[in-house]
């Protein structure tokens, strides 16, 4: 089989589930290992979403890439191969996005992106049947650059971890501060103490601390970063600052600005729905992963209601219209399928005994990214 | 050319304040069986390390086939043609007994880097291979598993390897080591037949084979040779007799 | 560059190499001792930080975590070698490493099926929070400095242990020739069990310990074990004294070549580009120590010569 | 017909029966399942040839299957990208030709386990371990860090890579591909264990000692199959990123390692077909375990515990007899 002929046979076979108007989606994502909680609350909000619509119309096949890019694609491979599904999603990490992405969207196939949206899938890379849903990469770095220089700090010193998406962080950090910089340290991936680091912001005479560190590294971080008496303002992207990570992280987390795209107290009937329906459900506050799961059903529900998925220009159209209530507010997308939305500073705080978010102000609005003309589409 | 195959000149060797070696000389000439003999701990398995190649002497040398030694390799001597068999079998249980007895085979003649042909389909090999377990005895046994055979047949067996380097001189390290009499008996006969293929320094601790087949006798007592002679002259030496057969004399 | 920054960098290579010490000083006794290679280690240091994150979280007390810490992981250690270890002694190590390879997966699966996926708070109790000013004006983490003094203690506990006592003498026994202490007397499959139980006991405390300034989740002792191979290496097998020896070597090296490696290449290059690839290079800065000793001295720092 | 030749045999009649029977049953999911496997047991295959006649326990295979991996990643990307290898001191261009890659692919990895070897090998036993899975590590970091290649987001290729003659793209016709390279190697595998060398690997493994006072070293010996047995497994390393069309860090990884230990092992150790059958039966148990619990590795990890414990020799080990045979 060419591709061609795997392409007509994907046509056959989204003509044939047309005629059932049966929608099937393939949800990979992380079921295990140390980044499942991320791929759990993913999973959660995504399926939240489809119980609420109550609808019989559309099949969800969920399968755990266990965090490994070889099995994403094994997964992949089977859920086009043998589950014959239209619509695949819910991929946590960039690197098993890269994986998987381009030859999905190679095929033929709808990728609905809850989370990673590496630069190279939004520049050069960019694909019509691909969306992402959430952000593009660099949009809370991006953002967190805005609020520093509008907050006036002049000397930040900015970290992150050396591999790709740190890099990104950096840059689209400096995207939109482009004052002095008190020092700029790339750390191990992985690393889990930072007491070098920590000694060296405090050497650097730095006013405030940018710091991009995801999962582990960032409880490390800002463990070690309380304990150490360096009192600087720290500002970090929503990552390590999730709803599950903060509990790890405790008291060291009070105060820390971090920039979002949601909130829970995010002020719009969708979202006050979505939080109390997610925590009477699942018993735990949702997570900006949950929420980003939850829009993505919503828009692939929006996209179902306009049009059939056996006519895949008309469902592509039906996806970039975005006609849903997202969590997030107001919602497009830009030309080349990521979102334009407004980006919101929080502030850690202590409800009671649960740590959590309130929104402070708004770091960036109407955000598109900055790769949009690099694609061409 | 002179008579002597194996030559140590005066060879020291200490391990921190024990002197293991000290000016040990000895030689072996052609045609002779040469029994090194001495109680335990008196520096036997030391000096056939520096004879052949293990361990590097402070002092003195080691002189095979007229060329100075002293200073090569395991390797270089086994190439040279000095045969060594072990005290406890070092034969590989998981192969036949043809398959080790062409280990030597093939060592002798360099071919251990050739990758793609089957080493039973080698004439040469095989032959030098079937040679050595005839001479030992071991012929009909060539198709076992090392692991299936005896005591005894191992000790044949660590001698055939042996045989198989085209050997110009052995030295055997206790080749009697755990034999019966019966045993012991078989292997005295074979190396009095060997000894006219290339000679044999012979560490032993079973005084019959060493009677039987030495045609001197070196003692070594807290690592220095206390005396050299025939069996007659070592019988009857004093300086032996009180060191050494002591209580047996 | 100060001297201040460079004295407190120094401190925090200490910081690292002791807590890699009890790391390497369990993995280093049991294979002295037992001869046997053991990657789940790991997996202890693990079980140990769960305990603890579980029991502070339960009574609040943070001593009460170690000695949970301390306990659960030596039981656990005791256990695993009743049930999985003691028979694979006579073993190869080919043997040991997929046995042991099949323990993690079982406890770092296991441990994510009772504890769920999210990592877990244990944080450092009030008395020992906060900075200390020490003599020269530098400003560090009481409980960095607590943990360097608690660490080297451990060490000088372990020398007595080792030197000093009756089962020093049978562990020491033990190195030296396995069929010896049989004929004397000893209680070989008690002294083993003791002797992982201890190792096991310290990897528990290293990860307690560790735990409470970094986060306490599955898959975090793995990490920690390489590198202890790696000390273990450079220090040589079966010593203590090396295993301390290595595990300062590589905390410093570690700690000391991700600063200035980076500020080196600066000299060179543009600054981004220097700190990315100055990062990159310092992540290899242990191993290449690893491979120069390796050169220098095969078996190691501290390691019996062949 | 000796009872493991038996084995064998049925081993090879399923790996072509099952895909021919998927391709019947238009199945193709179970041909790409197939072909991870077949690429997994070439991957052991040359772990074997250092593990189970070297006696070389290396738990750092996984740089030279990464590094098969990479030169495949990088040797596509930049033929994808119509960019230059390098321009000084000569042009080098990408490729996305198979055997290209493939000669690339077990140059590199040779290499690498010449030097890994180098060093590893002034040691032994539990120090060869220890140190083969440090430099995994240290390659591993190397890789994640270094931006060139996509750091830890590794490199995607759009379109597999063709080999002359066959339609790549087509699993069955990549699967293949995979089965003959996987069959010759087995082929020369066998040839090279009979071989003058081969005998003389096996008696350095066992008794290095008599190897060396029948006047060959068993060091280089050692290193001869490491090297031979890195360059294998760096070829299926360039296979498995042309099935994934994907390659990254973690194909580097030190669980990769321990992965591709765990097929000769649990296959059966020095055993031509161990690591066939061993990577076969990984695959199947991933796939329904999978299926059953979030949690399924405790299993895996309890099936492996119960191989070594209770089953010496492997899977093969224990249908056709302890015993090994080289003859």
């Amino acid at each position: 089989m060419s591709v061609k002929t795997l392409l007509a046979a994907a046509g056959l076979v989204a003509l044939a589930a047309g005629a059932q108007a049966q929608v099937k989606v393939g949800m990979i994502t992380t079921l295990s290992g140390g980044g499942a909680s991320l791929g759990i609350d993913t999973r959660d909000g995504f399926m939240l979403a489809i119980g609420m619509a109550g609808r019989d119309d559309i099949d969800v096949i969920v399968e755990d890439d266990q965090q490994k890019p070889d099995i994403a694609v094994q997964i992949s491979d089977k859920m086009i191969q043998s589950d014959k599904v239209d619509v695949l999603t819910g991929i946590v990490w960039s690197n098993l996005a890269m994986a998987v992405v381009p030859s999905a969207t190679a095929q033929g196939l709808f990728y609905l992106s809850t989370n990673a949206a590496p630069a190279q899938l939004a520049g050069a890379g960019c694909n019509p049947n691909h969306f992402s849903v959430s952000y593009q990469n660099d949009n809370l770095h991006e953002a967190a650059g805005a609020y520093t220089k509008s907050a006036g700090y002049t000397k930040p010193f900015i970290l992150a971890p050396n591999y790709p998406a740190g890099h990104d962080s950096l840059t689209g950090f400096k995207r939109f501060y482009d004052g002095e910089l008190a020092g700029e340290i790339y750390t191990e991936l992985g690393q889990t103490d930072y007491a070098a680091e920590i000694a060296q912001i405090r050497a650097s005479g730095a006013d405030s601390v940018f710091f991009f560190l995801p999962g582990g590294m960032g409880i490390s971080f800002l463990k070690q970063y309380a304990e150490s008496g360096v009192e600087l303002p720290l500002v970090g992207p929503a990552f390590s600052f999730d709803q599950n990570i903060l509990q790890a992280v405790g008291d060291a987390a009070v105060g820390v600005k971090n920039t979002s795209t949601w909130s829970k107290d995010l002020d719009n009937d969708a979202n006050a729905a979505f939080v109390s329906a997610y925590e009477e459900k699942y018993g735990r506050l949702p997570s900006i992963y949950a929420a980003q799961g939850y829009d993505t059903a919503n828009l692939l529900l929006s996209a179902m209601d306009k049009a059939d998925i056996s006519d895949p220009d008309a469902f592509r159209t039906a996806l970039e219209d975005a006609d849903f209530d997202s969590v997030r507010g107001d919602f497009t997308f830009a030309s080349n399928h990521h979102p334009i939305q407004d980006i919101y500073v929080r502030e850690v705080i202590k409800e009671g005994d649960i740590y959590t978010n309130k929104i402070t102000d708004t770091a960036m609005e109407d955000r598109d990214n900055a790769y949009v003309g690099e694609c061409s589409m | 050319m002179t008579d002597d195959v194996l030559v140590t000149h005066d060879i020291t060797k200490s391990f921190g304040a024990l002197r293991a070696n000290d000016g040990v000389s000895i030689d072996l000439k052609r045609g002779e069986v040469h029994a090194i003999i001495g109680p335990n701990g008196a520096g036997k398995s030391t000096l056939i390390a520096q004879i052949c190649g293990g361990l590097a002497p402070d002092s003195g040398t080691v002189h095979f086939l007229d060329h100075d030694v002293t200073a090569e390799t395991v390797r270089a001597r086994a190439r040279m043609g000095l045969a060594r068999t072990f005290q406890i079998s070092a034969l590989a249980m998981e192969d036949t007994v043809l398959q080790n007895a062409l280990l030597g085979a093939l060592g002798a003649a360099g071919r251990s880097w050739r990758m793609m042909r089957n080493v039973l389909k080698d004439t040469y090999l095989c032959g030098e291979a079937l040679a050595a377990l005839e001479r030992v005895g071991l012929a009909d046994q060539a198709a076992a598993r090392t692991a299936e055979l005896s005591h005894g047949q191992r000790r044949q067996l660590e001698v055939a390897v042996a045989l198989t380097l085209q050997p110009r001189a052995f030295v055997m390290d206790e080749p009697m080591a755990g034999l019966g009499s019966e045993g012991s008996k078989q292997l005295t006969a074979l190396l009095d037949e060997l000894r006219w293929q290339a000679p044999i320094l012979l560490v032993e601790h079973d005084m019959d084979a060493v009677f039987a087949l030495a045609d001197r006798i070196s003692v070594l007592v807290y690592g220095r040779i206390i005396a050299t002679g025939t069996v007659d002259e070592i019988r009857a030496d004093p300086v032996v007799r009180e060191a050494y057969l002591g209580e047996e004399a | 560059m100060t001297a201040i920054l460079i004295a407190e960098q120094v401190l925090n290579g200490l910081q690292f190499g002791v807590m890699l010490f009890l790391m390497a000083a369990g993995l280093t006794l049991i294979f002295g001792v037992m001869g046997l290679i053991n990657l789940a280690h790991g997996s202890l240091y693990m079980v140990g930080a769960f305990a603890a994150a579980t029991i502070a979280g339960a009574t609040g007390s943070f001593l009460l975590a170690l000695a949970a810490a301390l306990i659960s992981a030596a039981l656990a250690g005791a256990l695993v070698e009743l049930v999985v270890i003691r028979r694979l002694y006579d073993r190869d190590h080919l043997d040991q490493v997929l046995a042991t390879f099949a323990l993690i997966l079982i406890f770092s699966e296991g441990t994510r099926w009772l504890f769920g996926s999210f990592p877990l708070y244990l944080d450092i109790p009030a008395w020992l929070s906060g900075p200390v000013m020490l003599p020269g004006g530098i400003q560090y983490p009481l409980y960095r400095l607590a943990l360097i003094v608690l660490g080297l203690l451990i060490a000088l506990g372990l020398w007595l242990l080792i030197s000093h006592t009756r089962i020093g003498v049978q562990i020491r026994a033990g190195e030296n020739d396995r069929e010896m202490i049989g004929a004397l007397g000893v209680n070989i499959s008690r002294l083993y069990t003791l002797v992982f139980a201890l190792g096991a006991g310290l990897a528990g405390l290293a990860g307690a310990l560790v735990g409470a300034i970094q986060s306490v989740q599955v898959g975090m002792g793995e990490p920690v074990l390489i590198l202890a191979f790696v000390v273990i290496v450079i220090g040589g097998i079966g010593s203590i004294k090396g295993a301390l020896i290595g595990a300062l070597l590589v905390g410093l090296a570690d700690t000391l070549g991700g600063i200035f490696l980076p500020e080196l290449l600066k000299l060179f290059t543009d600054p981004a580009k220097a700190t990315a690839t100055g990062s990159a290079f310092a992540s290899m800065a242990i191993y290449i120590l690893m491979a120069v000793v390796l050169v220098w001295r095969p078996t190691g720092l501290f390691g019996a010569r062949v | 017909m000796s009872r493991e030749a038996l084995v064998n045999s049925a081993a090879l009649l399923l790996l072509v029966a099952v895909p021919v029977w998927a391709l019947w049953a238009d199945e193709p999911f179970t041909i790409t399942l197939a072909t991870r496997a077949v690429i997994f047991a070439l991957a052991a295959a040359g772990l074997n040839i250092a593990l189970g006649w070297g006696g070389m326990v290396s738990l750092g295979h996984a740089v030279y299957f990464g590094l098969g991996g990479y030169a495949m990643g990088v040797l596509a990307f930049h033929a994808q990208n119509y960019t230059p290898l390098m321009d000084w001191p000569f042009t080098i261009t990408g490729t996305k030709s198979m055997p290209v890659i493939w000669l690339v692919a077990m140059i590199s990895s040779a290499v690498a386990a010449l030097v890994i070897g180098l060093l590893a090998l002034r040691t032994s036993g539990v120090y060869f371990i220890m140190i083969t899975l440090a430099f995994g590590q240290m390659v591993f970091f190397f890789a994640i860090s270094w931006p060139t290649y996509g750091g830890e987001d590794g490199l995607s290729i759009y379109v597999r890579n063709s080999f002359p003659g066959l339609n790549t793209l087509v699993p069955i016709e990549f699967y293949g591909l995979c089965l003959s390279v996987l069959c010759v190697i087995l082929f020369l595998n066998a040839r090279l264990i009979r071989s003058p060398f081969g005998l003389a690997l096996n008696a350095a493994r066992q008794v290095p000692h008599r190897v060396e006072t029948v006047g060959m070293n068993p060091t280089r010996l050692k290193l001869s199959a490491l090297v031979i047995s890195g360059a294998v497994t760096g070829l299926a390393g360039a296979l498995f990123a042309d099935l994934n069309r994907f390659v990254s860090p973690t194909m580097l990884s030190w669980q990769m390692s321990g992965e591709i230990m765990v097929f000769v092992i649990i296959g059966g150790v020095g055993r031509l077909f161990g690591p066939v059958v061993g990577a076969c039966l990984f695959v199947l148990l991933e796939h329904f375990l999978g299926g059953v619990s979030e949690y399924w590795q405790v299993f895996l990890g309890l099936v492996l515990l119960g191989i070594v414990l209770f089953g010496h020799g492997g899977v093969v080990g224990m249908i056709a007899g302890r015993g090994r045979t080289h003859d």
